[in-house]
């Protein structure tokens, strides 16, 4: 699936973008976050408070225990701040 | 119905109104709502607006479209800017039409609190010696003014 | 401080939002209200709207003195037309400028239901055959819609 | 006193404004519309439902119970349907 970062949670990640292939055990947004927050350092500091961080699945809000399944874009990051 | 844009360049609010009452006898209420980049202080040089592409529209167009659902509009127009601007720039527009001015209101202050709270834009500060002073926090007063519109029965 | 005109002219309501958010960098919310004579079923060439010289102002500035000493307000233009006006014409505009939207919000709805319910102006319908069809009956709703503002503890 | 008559009740007096005398037993809102609803046929359509009839003080909505002493100006119109 593709990922997507914004705002600090791209900044802390390093990058906009990249390619994840998470393995079967890894099936919900949740799963997904704690995954991620082990991938290394810049990882752990973007994911280490997952309440701060929201998902979006196929540009969807999704919530913590969202099903990943099918998702082909998953999105990361902060609480919005428009309007 | 509702026209939802997300642009970097700067919009005419007066016009956007204006055109959904234009040639038609039914509206008899318009409500428009233009935020603006705030000073807080004199220190800020600009607001960098962020946005996910595609799902920034995609959430603005649900947005409007449960307004549509929940109150008899005519017509709804909503402009979100993203790129630097500076203050006293214009950063969004919820424009609404409807007959009468209760829905008309009722739906530019929902439009507005989804926007604030679940349209993916993210707000840093740049500081007038033109240094990123970082993000904007999220305001728990925008999740409870959301709030509002879920928790009511209507 | 708010600006208050009873005119027969028509009025841009754009540019009359845009002048209270102009050269200024502490406005964040400009909420705007247009109200347009409809034309409920065909039969209206227009509503004429017959005012009390005088009272008619000192009423909307009661009003908008009101409005300020309830919310953090930096500035509001209220407009209210008399005469003859077409349908898909413009009645009244209600502007109001904050720092943030929720007292811009709030201040435009209650200056729209005092003008509804205490602005000494009176419709009545001239029909497309040019006759006089009576005055419009004031709402009941408008009245239960003006008595929040009182009703508040706020 | 000045009297100004506003919509239907302009209509049905039969003119915009006169001069008002009324006799000192007179001394509220109240007692005016009663007093004037007496002045013949054409003021009693127009007062005969005193509730339906508004009244301004110089410039200012009165209630029924206020005090007419002082007013120089006294308009009498129906409910407002501006806006």
């Amino acid at each position: 699936m593709k990922a997507l970062y914004f705002a600090w949670v791209r900044e802390r990640v390093g990058r906009a973008e990249e390619e994840l292939d998470p393995p079967p055990s890894v099936t919900t947004v949740g799963d997904l976050l704690g995954w991620l927050s082990e991938r290394g350092e810049s990882y752990a500091r973007a994911f280490d408070k997952p309440a701060g961080v929201r998902v979006a699945l196929d540009r969807v809000h999704a919530r913590s225990d969202a099903a990943i399944a099918g998702a082909k874009e998953v999105a990361f990051f902060p609480p919005m701040t428009g309007g | 119905m509702a026209s939802v844009r997300v642009q970097k360049d700067d919009f005419d609010p007066g016009a956007e109104a204006e055109a959904l009452a234009r040639g038609r006898t039914d509206v008899g209420a318009v409500v428009s709502f233009v935020g603006y980049c705030r000073d807080e202080g004199g220190s800020l040089a600009a607001l960098e607006l962020e946005h996910y592409p595609g799902m920034a529209e995609d959430e603005i167009v649900r947005a409007a479209r449960e307004a549509e659902a929940r109150w008899p509009l005519i017509g709804a127009t909503v402009i979100h800017r993203y790129g630097r601007i500076a203050p006293g720039g214009r950063i969004v527009l919820v424009a609404v039409a409807a007959n009468h001015r209760a829905p008309a209101f009722a739906a530019a202050e929902m439009l507005m609190d989804y926007l604030k709270t679940r349209a993916p834009f993210w707000k840093r500060v740049i500081g007038q010696d033109g240094a990123v002073q970082g993000w904007i926090e999220s305001k728990q007063e925008d999740d409870r003014s959301a709030a509002r519109w879920s928790a009511t029965a209507d």
